[in-house]
C-alpha cells in the first residue's frame, strides 16, 4: 500500500528534520535511532538539522517526512494551505515563558512595564505579553519590545534587554548551571488558552494519505523512544550525546533529568493532544488579528498514528 | 605574389575625412615607401588594407583578388611592437606563421641571430629596451607567410645607430626574399635610402600629392646617405614637402 | 621552494606579528576585565580548546573542505563558461551582464532556505550556493581581462589574420590570466564561507554545523574555534592559488 | 539627460527582453505545473502583493534605506581612510593587508551577536556591519588604483619634483578614481544587502525584519516581494554610483 | 643659472654595470647633447640626475649645489609622453608648475597656441596624436620653473616634417628664455642641428667616447640640414661612431 521505496536492507527510508539544533526535545529520536526502535519498525531514519530554512516548508514541500514543528506554526501554516499535520505532542504543557535575571526584579506581568523585552519581532510575541498584561492592568505600550534576532540569551540580559521568552529546558537550565538564577514566568500560570503544545512531531498531508503504514511505523518507534527517555533520563542524555558530540554534555544531562516527567506528563499516553488545545489556542490567535482567518483544527492535528495503550 | 591595387580609397571618421581618393599600386617584389606626416592617416591606410576597417569608397586587390575589408592577407608590422608579453622573443616571433598553421623555429632562431638579438630567444618582452621590442616586432611580421609586408613606422622607435644597421639588414633580407612592402614613414632619408618609389601624402585629407622613383642602384650600403647624390634627392624631396606646404599646420 | 620560503618569510613576517600583537591584546584584555568565556574566550582558551578537541573536529573539517572544494570547482567551472560565453556573443553579454550584476543583489542567505526547499537536502543546493558564490567573481574577473587586451596587441593579432578562436585563445586568454587569478582567489575564501553558509541550512557534519552547536549550547569557545578554522581554510586555499598563479603567470612584471 | 535616457535606452532594452523573458516562463511554469504560492510565488502573484501591500511597506523601506545609507557613506569614507594610509605607510600596508584579507574570511554573521554584546541592540552594531561590508571593496579597489599608476608617470612627477603629498593628491588619487568607482559600485550593492542582514539582528523594522516575519508566517510571496525591493534598491543605488562616475571621469576611454 | 656639472658617475644594475666614470659639464645657458645608441643608458643618467636613483659614486652638482640623489631641481622631459589622462592639455601643461606652486596659464595658452596646438586648451590627451602628446609634454618641461631642461628623446615619436617645425621653434624659445639644457638623442641631424656640444656616448658600459664643439651659428634654419657643411659634419661623427663600433653590437 505505501508508495515509500526500500533501500537494499529491505528498510523504508525517510527523513526526520529538526527544528533547531538537536536538544533534549529530541532525546526521543535519538534513542529510537541507537536503540534500532526505528529499524525494527523497518525504517531507516535520517536526522537533519534545518538551519535557516525552517522545517515546516521542507516537510510541507515533501523535502522531509517528518518535522519537529509547533502548534502556532502549524496554526498558521494551515492559514496559508500549507499540508503540515502535527501527529504528535512532544511535551504535554508548554514549558515556555519569560525569563530574567533576578537582579531586574520581574516577577509578575505587572513588571514589565519600562523594561526591554527581547523577540524575534513576531506579531504573537506581543499579542502574548499584552494579554499577560492586560491580566494585571499593566500598559503594553510602557514595555520597550526589542528584535534581538538570534542573538542568545545570556548575551541579551547582558545588553539593553530586561527579559526574554525562553524553553526553561534548555536555556532555564544553562542558567542553573552557571549558577545565574532567573525568574520564570511560565505561560501556563497564565492562561489556559497558552497552554498550547511546543514541540510537535509534525508530517505533510501526502505522507497521510499515501504512506500511512510508514507514519503509523514512524510514531510507534518515537513513541518508544520518548517512554525510554522518560524511564531513564540518564542514559538517554548519553545516547544523545553520544549522536551529537558537540553538545555540552552536562547541559544535556540536566535538561535531560527536568524534563524526563514533562514529556507525557498527565497525558493519559505520550504524544496524545486534545482538541480543546488547538481550537483555544486558533480562537486566541484569531482573536488577537494574528490569523486572518479560522482553520478547522482537526485537519491539523491528529492522534490516529500514535500507537493504542499497551501496544 | 604580392602585388597591391589600391583603387580611389576614401574613409571618414565622424564625418571628417581622413583619406581621400587614395589611388596606388605596388608591384610584385616592390619596395614603395609612403612618406606622410604623423596623423595624416597612414595608419588608418594599412587599416583599410588590412580589412580592420572598411573604406566608404573604393577598393583594394592583392593579386587581382578583392581583399576590401578582409583579413589576413598581409603580414604588418605596427607602430607600437605589440608583443605578447607571456610569450618569449621566439614564440612572439613564430605568432604570425602560427595564426597561419606552420611554425618554422629553425629559421625564426636564425633570424633572430641575424637582427642582433641571439641570446635572448627565450627572454620575455619586458627584458628588452624599446628597441630590441620593436626588432623582434619585425622579425616576427618578417616570418609571417603573407606576400604583402605592410611596415607601420617600424624604425621610429630605434636609435639613428641600429636603425641604419636594420636599414641594411632589411634590405639584404627582402633581397634574398624578395617580399613586397608598403613602407610607411615621416622620414625622408629612412625612405629615400629603402624605396624604389616613394609616395609624399598631402594631408586634411590625406592625398597622394607626389610620387619619386628612386634610382639609386642595390644594394645599397649606409655611405649612401653620406653622397652628394642623396643630398640632392633630399633636397628636392624637402621642397616639394615646404612647397606644399606640408609639415607645419598638419596637425590643426 | 627555498625561494619560496623565502619570500613566505619575508611578506609574512610583519604581518605575524601585528596578529600576534592583537592577540596579545586581546589575551591580555579578556583576563584583565575578567570576561568570562561564553561572552569572549580568550586565545588562549580557543587554542586550547582547538587543540584538545581537534580529533572531534576532523570529519567535521573534511566535509566543508569537500564541499568547498567540489563547489569552488563548479563555481569557477561555470564561472569561467559564462565569461567566455559573454566574450565570443557581445550580444548576449548586453543583455545578461546586467542581470548577472543584478543577480548578485539577491541575498544568498534569502535564496538558500528555497533552494533546500526546492532541491531538497542532498549535496545539491549546498554546491548550488558555493557555485552561485564563486562563479561571479570569476566572471567579472575573466569579463575585465578579456577586456583589458591592450587595442594594439588586439590590432596587430586582427590585421595579421587572427579569427575569433586564435584572437581568444592566443591574445584574450592569456592576457585574463592575471586578473583571472584574482578572480579565483576572491572565489577561493568565498567558496570556504559559502561552504560554512551553506552547512547552516542542515547538514550532518561540516564546520557549519559545528558552529551551529556550539553556539546553541553556548561554547562561544567552540564558535571561535569554528572562525579561526574557517580563516585558516580560507588562507591555505588563498595561499594554494597564488602558488599556481606564481607557476602560470610568465613574463609580466609584478607590482613593487 | 535626454542622451542619458538614450543610453539607458539602448543598452537596457536587451536586458529588460531577456528578464521579461525570464518572468514569464516563471509565470506560466508555476500556472502550469500548479506550483502552491507558499511554495513558489507566482511573478503576478508577487507584484500584486507588492503593489496592494506598498502602504505598510513603506516604514521598512525608509528604515533599510536609512541604515543602508549611513552604513554605506561610513564604510566608504572608512574603507578610504584605510587605503590612504596604507598606501602611505607602505610598511603598514604590508603588515596590515593580508591581515584585511583574512578578516574578510570572518563570517559577518558569527561577528554580530558579538557585536551586539559590545554595542547594544541600537543602530550602532547594525552600522558596523554594514560597515565593515562596505569597506573592504573600497579599501582593495582604492590600492590597486594607487598602485596601477602608471610607471612613467610616476617617474615624471617624481623628476619634476612632486613630494608624496603632490604625488598622491596629483597622480594616484585622481589615476584611481575608475578603479574607485567599480569598489564604489560593489559597496553600494553590498550595502543594501548588509543592511538586511544587520536588521536580522535585531530592529524594529526594515526590509530585513519584513522578509523574517514574512518567512516566518509562511508567506513566500512577501519573502519575494522583499528579495524584489532589495534588488531595486540595489540597482538604484548602483544607478546613482554611476551616474556620479559619468560626471566625475573625464578624459578617460570607456571600454568599447 | 643651471649650470650641471656631473663628476664620475657610476652605475650598476644587479652587478651590470651601465655608467662607468662620467664626467660632464654643461655650462649656463648651454645646449649639449648627449648621442647614444638605444640602451647605452642615457635614460639612467638622466635618472641619476633628477635624483630618482642614487650613484654607486660620483656627484652631481647644479650651480655648485650637490644634488646627488636630490629631486625637482630639474625640468623633465620623459621618453613618453606621460601626460595625466585627466586633465586637459592646458592643466597638463601647468602641472610642473603646479608642483612649485605658481601656475601661469596666460603664458601657457601663449605656448600652446606656439606649438601648435591652438585650440586643443580644452581637448584631453586621449584626443590627441602621439606627436601631439609628445609636444605638449615638451610644452610642459618648459614651462616648468627649474632652470636646467633634461629633455629625453623628446621628439622620437614625432614625425620628421613637423620634428623640424619644432626643433626650430624650439630654439626660438630658448634663444628668448635662455635655458640650460641638456638633451639625448640617437639622431645626428637632431644633435646637429640643435647642439652648441655633442657627447657620444660609447655602450657597455657607457662612457664618454668623443666630444664635438658645433660651430653653426645660431639662428638656425632648417636649410642648414641641406648643405655641404651640416653634411660634411654628420660624416665626422658618423665616422667617430664607426670607428669606435658603436651602433650594431650595442644591444647584446
Ligand atoms: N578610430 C578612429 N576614430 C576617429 N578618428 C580616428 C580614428 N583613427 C584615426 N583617427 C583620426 O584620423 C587621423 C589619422 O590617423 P592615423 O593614425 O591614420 O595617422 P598617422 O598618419 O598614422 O599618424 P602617426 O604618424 O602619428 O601615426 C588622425 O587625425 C586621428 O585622430
Ligand atoms: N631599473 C633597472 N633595473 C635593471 N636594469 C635597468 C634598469 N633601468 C635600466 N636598466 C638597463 O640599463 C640599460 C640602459 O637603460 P636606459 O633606459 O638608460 O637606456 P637608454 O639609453 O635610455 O635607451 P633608449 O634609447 O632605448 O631609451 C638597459 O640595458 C636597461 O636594460
Ligand atoms: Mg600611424
Ligand atoms: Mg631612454
Amino acid at each position: 500500500e505505501d508508495s515509500k521505496s526500500k533501500n537494499e536492507d529491505g528498510l523504508t527510508e525517510v527523513t526526520m528534520v529538526l527544528d533547531w539544533t538537536p536538544n533534549t526535545n529530541h532525546t526521543g529520536l535519538y534513542v529510537a535511532q541507537e536503540k534500532g526502535y526505528f529499524k525494527d519498525e523497518g525504517l531507516e531514519v535520517e536526522i537533519m538539522m534545518p538551519g535557516e530554512t525552517g522545517a515546516d516548508q521542507l516537510v510541507a514541500a515533501g523535502r522531509a517526512d517528518f518535522g519537529i514543528s509547533a502548534q502556532e506554526a502549524i496554526t498558521e501554516a494551515r492559514v496559508q494551505d500549507v499540508p503540515i499535520v502535527s501527529i504528535g505532542a512532544i511535551i504535554q504543557h508548554n514549558t515556555s515563558g519569560f525569563a530574567s535575571p533576578v537582579e531586574k526584579n520581574i516577577t509578575s506581568p505587572k513588571d514589565f512595564e519600562g523594561k526591554t523585552y527581547g523577540g524575534w519581532g513576531a506579531p504573537v510575541e506581543e499579542a502574548v505579553i499584552s494579554s499577560l498584561m492586560e491580566g494585571e492592568n499593566a500598559d503594553i505600550n510602557k514595555l520597550d519590545i526589542v528584535n534581538m534576532g538570534n542573538t542568545d540569551f545570556f548575551t541579551a540580559v547582558k545588553r539593553d534587554i530586561d527579559f526574554a521568552w525562553i524553553y526553561y529546558a534548555w536555556t532555564g537550565i544553562e542558567a542553573e548551571i552557571r549558577g545565574d538564577d532567573l525568574n520564570m514566568m511560565y505561560l501556563t500560570d497564565f492562561s489556559d488558552q497558552l497552554d498550547y503544545y511546543t514541540p510537535v512531531i509534525s508530517t505533510n498531508e501526502s505522507m497521510i494519505n499515501k504512506n500511512p503504514d510508514t507514519v503509523k511505523a514512524f510514531m510507534a518507534a518515537v513513541t518508544k523512544g520518548y517512554q525510554f527517555a522518560i524511564e531513564n533520563p540518564d542514559e538517554a542524555a548519553d545516547i544523545l550525546v553520544k549522536a551529537v558530540p558537540d553538545l555540552d554534555a552536562e547541559l544535556v544531562k540536566k535538561s535531560q533529568q527536568w524534563l524526563a516527567t514533562r514529556y507525557q506528563d498527565d497525558a493519559p499516553r505520550w504524544g496524545e493532544q486534545k482538541e480543546e488545545i488547538w481550537e483555544n489556542y486558533m480562537n486566541w490567535m484569531f482573536d488577537r488579528d494574528l490569523l486572518e482567518e479560522k482553520i478547522d483544527v482537526k485537519k491539523a492535528f491528529t492522534n490516529e498514528f500514535l500507537p493504542k495503550q499497551g501496544e | 605574389m604580392g602585388a597591391l591595387e589600391v583603387k580611389e580609397l576614401s574613409k571618414s571618421f565622424d564625418g571628417r575625412e581622413i583619406l581621400k581618393d587614395i589611388s596606388l599600386h605596388v608591384e610584385e617584389g616592390e619596395f614603395v615607401t609612403i612618406l606622410g606626416p604623423s596623423g595624416s592617416g597612414k595608419s588608418t591606410l594599412f587599416q583599410l588594407i588590412g580589412g580592420l576597417l572598411n573604406p566608404d569608397h573604393g577598393a583594394i586587390s592583392l593579386d587581382d583578388d578583392n581583399i576590401t575589408g578582409k583579413r589576413g592577407f598581409i603580414s604588418y608590422m605596427p607602430q607600437q611592437p605589440a608583443l605578447l608579453p607571456w610569450r618569449t622573443v621566439l614564440d612572439n616571433v613564430i605568432l604570425g606563421q602560427e595564426l597561419h598553421g606552420t611554425k618554422d623555429k629553425v629559421k625564426a632562431k636564425e633570424m633572430i641571430q641575424k637582427a642582433g638579438l641571439g641570446g635572448y630567444e627565450q627572454a620575455f618582452p619586458e627584458e628588452l629596451s624599446g628597441g630590441m621590442k620593436q626588432r623582434v616586432a619585425f622579425i616576427r611580421a618578417l616570418l609571417s607567410p603573407q606576400s604583402l609586408i605592410c611596415l607601420d613606422e617600424p624604425f621610429s622607435a630605434l636609435d639613428d645607430f641600429t636603425r641604419q644597421e636594420m636599414h641594411e639588414w632589411l634590405l639584404s633580407i627582402w633581397s634574398q626574399y624578395k617580399r613586397t612592402i608598403l613602407f610607411v614613414t615621416h622620414n625622408i632619408d629612412e625612405a629615400l635610402f629603402l624605396s624604389d618609389r616613394i609616395l609624399v601624402f598631402s594631408s586634411n585629407p590625406a592625398q597622394i600629392a607626389n610620387e619619386f622613383v628612386i634610382p639609386f642602384s642595390r644594394p645599397r650600403k649606409q655611405e649612401l646617405l653620406l653622397t652628394e647624390e642623396f643630398l640632392k634627392w633630399k633636397r628636392k624631396i624637402s621642397s616639394t614637402i615646404v612647397q606644399n606646404g606640408l609639415g607645419g599646420e598638419s596637425d590643426e | 621552494m627555498v625561494k619560496l620560503l623565502g619570500t613566505l618569510w619575508r611578506k609574512g613576517w610583519r604581518p605575524a606579528l601585528v596578529l600576534l600583537l592583537l592577540l596579545t591584546i586581546w589575551q591580555v584584555t579578556v583576563k584583565v576585565a575578567d570576561v568570562p568565556t561564553w561572552l569572549l574566550p580568550a586565545p588562549s582558551v580557543i587554542v586550547l580548546e582547538g587543540w584538545s578537541n581537534f580529533g572531534n573536529f576532523t570529519h567535521h573539517l573534511q566535509s566543508t573542505i569537500g564541499l568547498a572544494l567540489t563547489g569552488f570547482v563548479i563555481g569557477c567551472s561555470v564561472g569561467l563558461l559564462v565569461a567566455i560565453l559573454l566574450h565570443l556573443l557581445p550580444g548576449v553579454r548586453e543583455a545578461v551582464y546586467p542581470l548577472l550584476i543584478l543577480s548578485q543583489n539577491v541575498p544568498i542567505i534569502v535564496l538558500a532556505p528555497l533552494l533546500v526547499i526546492w532541491f531538497g537536502f542532498g549535496v545539491l543546493p549546498k554546491i548550488i550556493i558555493i557555485t552561485l558564490v564563486c562563479f561571479f567573481p570569476i566572471t567579472i574577473a575573466a569579463l575585465g581581462g578579456f577586456k583589458n587586451t591592450p587595442p594594439e596587441m588586439k590590432h596587430y593579432m586582427l590585421m595579421a589574420g587572427a579569427n575569433k578562436l586564435q584572437l581568444f585563445s592566443k591574445l584574450e586568454w592569456p592576457n585574463s590570466l592575471p586578473a583571472l587569478f584574482s578572480g579565483l582567489k576572491i572565489a577561493a575564501t568565498y567558496s570556504v564561507m559559502g561552504a560554512v553558509i551553506s552547512e547552516w541550512l542542515g547538514a550532518k557534519q561540516g564546520i557549519g554545523v559545528y558552529m551551529t552547536l556550539a553556539s546553541s549550547s553556548f561554547r562561544t569557545d567552540r564558535v571561535f574555534v569554528a572562525i579561526f578554522i574557517v580563516m585558516i581554510l580560507s588562507l591555505l586555499f588563498f595561499g594554494v592559488i597564488t602558488l599556481f598563479e606564481k607557476l602560470l603567470i610568465k613574463g609580466r612584471r609584478k607590482g613593487d
